[in-house]
């Protein structure tokens, strides 16, 4: 099979997955899950070829292009280097995104196999897996997109199912407001996007991303301009990487389905603005301006997210805000200009952060809660094979060596070292403190404390014992394996100590508070303190938003409303029917009946109109 | 030349006529009494018709047949109007012509 | 130009149409009418049948039509004349260029939907379709006509079935609404014929034909302005230009759902319509000349109509409303006065009929089956009717402008067009996306999710037959999303003779 | 000289009556006066050599629908009513201003108009009338005719009582 044909493969299956089970009559939907996963295994096989087949960088880039829309064919913007302007569709393949498709196909995969376990008992499955076929298809098609604003087609649609599939539970009204909080913040900063993907097109004429060079861009246009562009592009990346002050929606989009979190909110999707921020990287690398504030955004995100990691109960919201705080890190590394550093964390990410959501599915499904004092108090540390998950999911999320996050993690640090100044240097390091402490916060709850009302499994059949367990041990051993296969990473001593030293104190501290952690939740609930109340609030970011739409934007939209129906309606429309009306029935005051007024109206005016010719 | 022998006098006089029938139109209630106003302003047209007829010739006895007409059709407007006055007066009791208002607006 | 049009050309050349094709579309309904009303009151499924076969009829020739048409000829094509009333210059006849023939197609796709939807209609079904047809028959000649007399006529035609329709088989308030969208549309259709008739006294002029106007007459700069502005207020009612926007959403929201979906999905457009066929044909220095203030205008038509519809409570109005801010896409889309603007534009009148039409069907069948529209009754629909809430969605979603959907593309080259001309106000435009995504979001949330409302317990959802056109107004909106080049290959080159560009 | 002295008496006749005939509340004297002026008038027709007319005026107008209309008031009203309620004023002075106006307003065309001289004199003869009654203008005549019948039903109709 040649390349093009294993795209089409990769980008279509999920598609077709999705198709087929909206298609097929409900009667026989128990086959949905199969679908779902034959198609996903079919396109991470495929994916797995291609990956195969140009291992090392062999033979790559690859791109197959074709013409979408011609928009104008003259220059509408003078001085423009292209003669007209169209816009293209097609796939593009370099090793960026090789390594990206091959991890959202496998997680996909996973995932959907980890789905047959946990929506085991729900009614609308169906539903569920062509959803979750839907995302892989956005998601793919946005990673193999070879322009801009093909890339802002699938993002969109990504958008879209995450809309769905946050919303999932649709019954649910904290489920259906957090979807269309997660849709609208989303919007909000594609609108960015979208804004910078016309300016640059409007100027630069092209969007293909073989074309998007940083000297190439730079002899068109202006500093200004180029920041300009890119601060815009990077907003979209703001809101889909949920960084700061677009990431509120994500916390709360954990009010979907937990694999779901894995997929989408954790692994793929709130990783494609990272993707987007390699993959156009000379975009943003054509001015340090935009950069410095990547760099800077990146760090706000971090630092802010991991403090509210280190204070939550819910378990799907310590791992939410710890994925912000490790976006921010991947987003950092990119402001500090290495594009690979933030890629390869993306990746090793992925895993273990997929990984530790499942475990916390396999939680969160067995003892049906969500917080991780009462998961504790169910039985958590009786699950071996979820403890033992998640314990591999934390120490590499931690940094610990040789786990996959020490790599990736290491060589953030050292590029923020060398490249990005002492004090986002600083920031990297206190963020990593902060992950281990959170980390073994998490984990010293669940494994120490007693078991108050043991919830015991019920019996499941095999099936469901391997869709649970396979992904889960995959999951792990990719978690391990990943940070090995950074090419060239040279172990950097004095950054292992670091780390080490860093991984020790946050282990520490965390023991320290949560060697008892019945005690430790009393101190929890007793505490009233101001910072402790500005971490609760989130730092008031939900209450600014709150502000800007109810106090600011719909406030906007009453006063509209009232001048519509009052001013226009009323006033303009209404009354200048009445306002006829009215001169009707003044006019229709002539018509008294009195035969001699009218003689005499009509005999005056007439004499009048004689006069005037006299 | 004498004033019995100028066109303007008759005309004069008719236009005298004319303006004392519209002003008994205008301001009589009594239905019967415009009725008279309207006789008053047919006879001024046809004093006009017969003035030209005599002063400003253009057929020979053209005014006089005009000045017929009109007196035939005054006949039949008042045979009309009295009728009409008539039937008011069954329906209303009176003559009044702001009785009869019906159609006002 | 690529070669697939060169290819297209020689295989289409020796295809003329061996009968006057326009005439054949313009005719189907009216055949279809006489036949409605030749036949007996009681048998409403043959009146149904037959009105729904003259409007497949109208539909396959659309399509044929496509097929004939040649987008590579520059100007008017396949005209059919027919002299009338020689001295005055009113004669029957018709063309179809770029702007038109995506417009039949329009046309013909919502008619067709909006029998099939009104399958359901129960009181006085006879004069129902027959009203449609009349309707429709109206909109087809509006826009095939290139005689500004029978422009006019035929728009009366199309007004005078809606005030009907509304009045007879409405809700809400109709009496109210019916009145006050005839009395805007007449008022409209009263300023154009009067800029017509002023046409028609310029020195040269003399006729009331397009072309020979075009060919003939040289509008001095004063004459255009003046005339522009009487044409585009003209015009500007019936597209629902922002203060003159009101009748609009009162109008769907009286209108029964087929009514609502001709009135927003074709009706709207016949004034945008209006101001490219004739406003900018005729009149370019008088639209260029005012073409800062109709960007205002249309800004504030985006805008303020999607502000408003943050506030609606009734699903009508919410679409009444979204009509006004896409429709205000439209007019920024001929403010711009470039080739990408005219492009979006009559791409967006396109993509919005459709959208706007599926709206209307699912809010139509929800009311029919619950009676209310008001977003409080409703909620928990996704959960016993899961396919009409899919619809309603899959519209919201082209509503917000979603990548994939016909008027993403539209959008796109509208803002495209607006940012290159009107910086400010096509940034601003692209808000209207974020409070578009804001209130189609919010009314889906409210109607579809959360708790079931046991109010509704019996409400059933789509049947395959009812199925059909909604899943038709989607595959049409899914296709020019996902293919825009045929659609823009249409029309890129009449909007370019259009502007006097090649 | 005396010709002008009793065309004088009676053009005051005349204007007397219309006066009167206005003027006066009872319509019983309204109508009296009508025939007085109705008399002035004919009196009129012999200065300008139409005796036929003046005859026809006496006959037709006071003989026939003076006397028709003294019926109607006497029918429709008792005698002793006839009095109008006094007047509006208000109306009055509203009548008199138009009136004055009209008069006005033909006086001055009246004396801006240079009329055509006659050459020939009249042919006042009745077998002249005749003649063209019922030749040139026989159309009139006959519409006239058909008028006056068809009013003479309309009044039966309508006076009939039901």
């Amino acid at each position: 099979m040649t390349d093009l044909h294993l795209f089409w493969v990769i980008q279509l299956a999920p598609l077709l997955a999705f198709l087929l089970i909206q298609v097929l009559p409900k009667t026989i939907n128990k086959v949905a899950p199969a679908i779902g996963m034959a198609f996903s295994l079919t396109a991470a096989l495929a994916s797995l070829n291609l990956s195969f087949a140009h291992s090392q960088g062999a033979g790559l880039p690859v791109e197959f292009s074709r013409q979408w829309l011609v928009v104008a064919d003259y220059a509408v913007w003078p001085n423009i280097p292209v003669p007209h302007y169209t816009l293209s569709v097609g796939f593009l393949l370099d090793p960026l995104n090789l390594l990206m498709i091959t991890l959202v196909t496998t997680i996909s995969f996973f995932v959907q196999l980890f789905s047959f376990y946990y929506m085991n008992e729900d009614p609308s499955r169906p539903r569920y897996f062509g959803f979750l076929s839907f995302f892989s298809f956005s998601m793919t098609g946005l990673v193999l997109s070879n322009n801009l604003l093909q890339t802002f087609l699938f993002w969109e649609l990504v958008g879209l199912t995450s809309y769905l599939l946050i919303g999932f539970w649709f019954e649910k009204k904290s489920a259906a407001t957090a979807a269309r909080k997660a849709f609208v913040i989303n919007r909000l900063a594609d609108l960015g996007f979208y804004l910078g993907i016309i300016l640059l097109f409007l100027l630069f004429g092209t969007l293909g991303f073989a074309t998007l060079k940083a000297d190439a861009l730079r002899n068109v246009l202006g500093h200004g301009t180029l920041t300009l562009i890119g601060l815009l592009i990077f907003c979209g990346v703001m809101g889909k990487s949920a960084q700061f002050p677009f990431h509120v929606w994500l916390p709360d989009a954990m009010e979907g389905p937990t694999p779901v979190s894995a997929l989408i909110h954790s692994a793929t999707m709130v990783a494609a603005g990272v993707f987007l921020l390699a993959r156009a990287f000379d975009l943003f690398s054509a001015s340090h301006t935009t950069l410095l504030v990547i760099l800077s955004i990146g760090a706000i995100t971090a630092l802010m997210s991991a403090t509210l990691a280190a204070i939550q109960r819910d378990i799907k919201r310590i791992l939410a805000y710890s994925t912000v705080s490790q976006l921010g890190l991947m987003v950092m590394a990119i402001g500090a200009g290495s594009a690979e550093s933030g890629m390869f964390h993306l990746s090793t990410h992925a895993y273990f952060k997929s990984l530790l959501f499942l475990t916390s599915g396999a939680f969160i499904h067995r003892f049906h809660t969500n917080d991780i004092w009462e998961i504790a108090d169910r039985g958590g540390k009786k699950d071996a094979v979820a403890l033992g998950c998640l314990a591999f999911g934390l120490l590499s999320l931690s940094g610990v060596p040789p786990f996959a996050g020490f790599f990736s993690k290491d060589l953030i640090l050292e590029v923020l070292k060398h490249h990005g100044g002492i004090f986002f240097y600083g920031v990297a390091v206190l963020v990593s403190f902060l992950t281990a402490y959170y980390s073994f916060r998490l984990f010293f709850v669940i494994a120490l404390s007693k078991i108050g009302h043991e919830v015991r499994a019920h019996h499941e059949s095999l099936t469901l014992k391997i869709s649970r367990a396979l992904p889960l041990f995959s999951l792990a051993a990719l978690s391990l394996i990943t940070g090995f296969t950074g090419h060239a990473f040279h172990l950097n001593m004095e950054l292992l100590i670091t780390t080490v030293i860093l991984v020790v104190a946050g282990g520490a501290l965390a023991y320290s508070q949560f060697k008892d952690p019945a005690a430790a939740e009393a101190a929890l609930r007793g505490n009233q303190g101001f910072i402790f109340k500005i971490l609760e609030r989130k730092f008031f970011m939900d209450d600014a938003y709150d502000f800007l739409v109810k106090k600011v934007g719909l406030a906007l939209g009453r006063w509209l409303n009232a001048f519509d129906r009052a001013v226009i309606n009323s006033l303009m429309v209404n009354q200048t029917s009445f306002s006829v009306m009215r001169l009707g029935r003044v006019v229709s005051r002539l018509q008294n009946g009195l035969l001699q007024d009218y003689l005499a109206w009509a005999v005056g005016i007439g004499i009048l109109i004689v006069f005037c010719f006299l | 030349m004498s004033a019995a022998q100028s066109l303007s006098s008759y005309l004069l006089i008719s236009a005298a006529l004319f303006s004392i029938g519209v002003f008994g139109l205008l301001s009589r209630r009594n239905l019967v009494a415009i009725l008279i106003s309207l006789e008053l302003i047919l006879n001024s047209a046809s004093l006009n018709f017969v003035a030209f007829n005599k002063f400003s010739l253009v057929d020979k006895a053209l005014g006089q047949v005009f000045a017929i007409f009109i007196i035939a059709l005054a006949a039949a407007e008042v045979c009309i109007g009295l009728s009409l006055i008539l039937l008011l007066h069954r329906k209303k009791d009176s003559i009044n012509v702001d009785e009869a208002r019906e159609l006002r607006g | 130009m690529g070669g697939r049009h060169r290819h297209s050309d020689r295989f289409l050349l020796p295809m003329t149409p061996p009968f006057p094709i326009l005439s054949a579309i313009l005719l189907c309904p009216v055949v279809g009418l006489l036949l409605v009303l030749l036949t007996p009151r009681k048998y409403e499924t043959l009146i149904k049948l037959t009105a729904l076969a003259s409007a497949l009829g109208t539909l396959v020739l659309s399509v044929v039509l496509l097929f004939i048409f040649k987008p590579s000829v520059p100007g008017f094509q396949l005209i059919e004349h027919m002299e009338w009333i020689k001295s005055y210059g009113i004669h029957y006849s018709n063309a179809v260029d770029g702007l038109n023939v995506s417009m039949i197609l329009l046309t013909a796709i919502v008619i067709f939907c909006g029998i099939l939807v009104s399958w359901s209609v129960t009181y006085r079904v006879k004069d129902f379709f027959a009203n449609m047809l009349f309707l429709v028959s109206g909109v087809f000649g509006v826009f095939m006509t290139t005689n500004l007399f029978f422009f006019f006529l035929f728009y009366e035609i199309a007004v005078i079935p809606m005030y009907l329709l509304i009045v007879i088989w409405g809700s809400t308030n109709k009496e109210y609404a019916a009145m006050k969208l005839t009395l805007y549309l007449l008022l409209g259709s009263a300023l154009m014929f009067a800029g017509f008739l002023y046409m028609y006294s310029l020195p040269d002029a003399r006729t009331f034909d397009l072309i020979a106007l075009k060919q003939n007459v040289r509008f001095t700069p004063e004459v255009q302005n003046i005339l522009f502005l009487g044409l585009f207020i003209g015009f500007g009612v019936l597209a629902a230009c922002f203060p003159f926007h009101v009748w609009s959403p009162d109008g769907h929201v009286a209108a029964p759902t087929a009514a609502s979906m001709l009135h927003a999905g074709v009706l709207m457009k016949l004034g945008a319509f209006g101001i490219l066929r004739v406003g900018v044909y005729l009149l370019p220095e008088g639209a260029r000349h005012w073409a800062d203030w109709v960007a205002v205008l249309a800004l504030c038509n985006i805008v303020y109509g999607a502000m408003v519809a943050t506030q609606q409570k009734d699903l009508k109005y919410i679409v009444g409303y979204s009509s006004v801010s896409h429709m205000g896409i439209v007019l920024l889309g001929i403010a711009t006065m470039t080739t990408v603007g005219f492009n979006g534009a009559i791409f967006q009148m396109f993509a919005h009929g459709i959208m706007t039409a599926l709206f209307f069907a699912c809010v139509g069948f929800i009311y029919d089956g619950c009676h209310t529209r008001m977003l409080d009754e409703l909620g928990g629909l996704s959960k016993q009717a899961p396919v009409i809430s899919a619809f309603f969605i899959i519209a919201g979603l082209c509503g917000l402008g979603l990548p994939g959907m016909g008027s993403f593309v539209a959008e796109l080259l509208v803002t495209i067009a607006a940012i290159g001309t009107y910086p400010a106000i096509g940034i601003i435009s692209i808000v209207a996306l974020l409070i578009t995504a804001f209130y189609v979001l919010t009314a889906i949330q409210k109607a579809f999710y959360g708790p079931a409302n046991p109010h509704h317990a019996d409400f059933k959802d789509l049947d395959w037959f009812q199925f059909i056109p909604r899943a038709f107004l989607v595959a049409c909106l899914i296709f020019f999303g996902i293919f825009p080049d045929i659609f823009i290959n249409w029309v890129s080159l009449s909007t370019k003779t259009l502007l006097g560009i090649g | 000289m005396m010709e002008n002295i009793v065309f004088f008496g009676v053009v005051a006749l005349t204007l007397l009556g219309a006066f009167l005939a206005v003027s006066l509340r009872n319509v019983f004297y309204n109508a009296l006066a009508l025939v007085l002026c109705l008399f002035g008038v004919a009196c009129l027709f012999i200065f300008l050599n139409s005796e036929f007319l003046a005859v026809m005026e006496v006959i037709v107008y006071i003989g026939a629908i003076s006397i028709a209309i003294i019926f109607a008031i006497m029918l429709s009203t008792p005698m002793l009513q006839k009095t109008e309620a006094p007047q509006d004023r208000l109306k009055t002075l509203r009548s008199f201003v138009i009136a004055a106006l009209l008069f006005g307003g033909l006086f001055k065309a009246l004396q801006k108009t240079t009329w055509p001289a006659a050459g020939v004199d009249g042919d006042y003869s009745l077998h002249a009338i005749g003649r063209l009654l019922l030749t040139g203008q026989v159309l009139p005549f006959e519409a006239v005719s058909l008028v006056l019948l068809v009013a003479i039903m309309g009044a039966l109709l309508l006076a009939e009582k039901k």
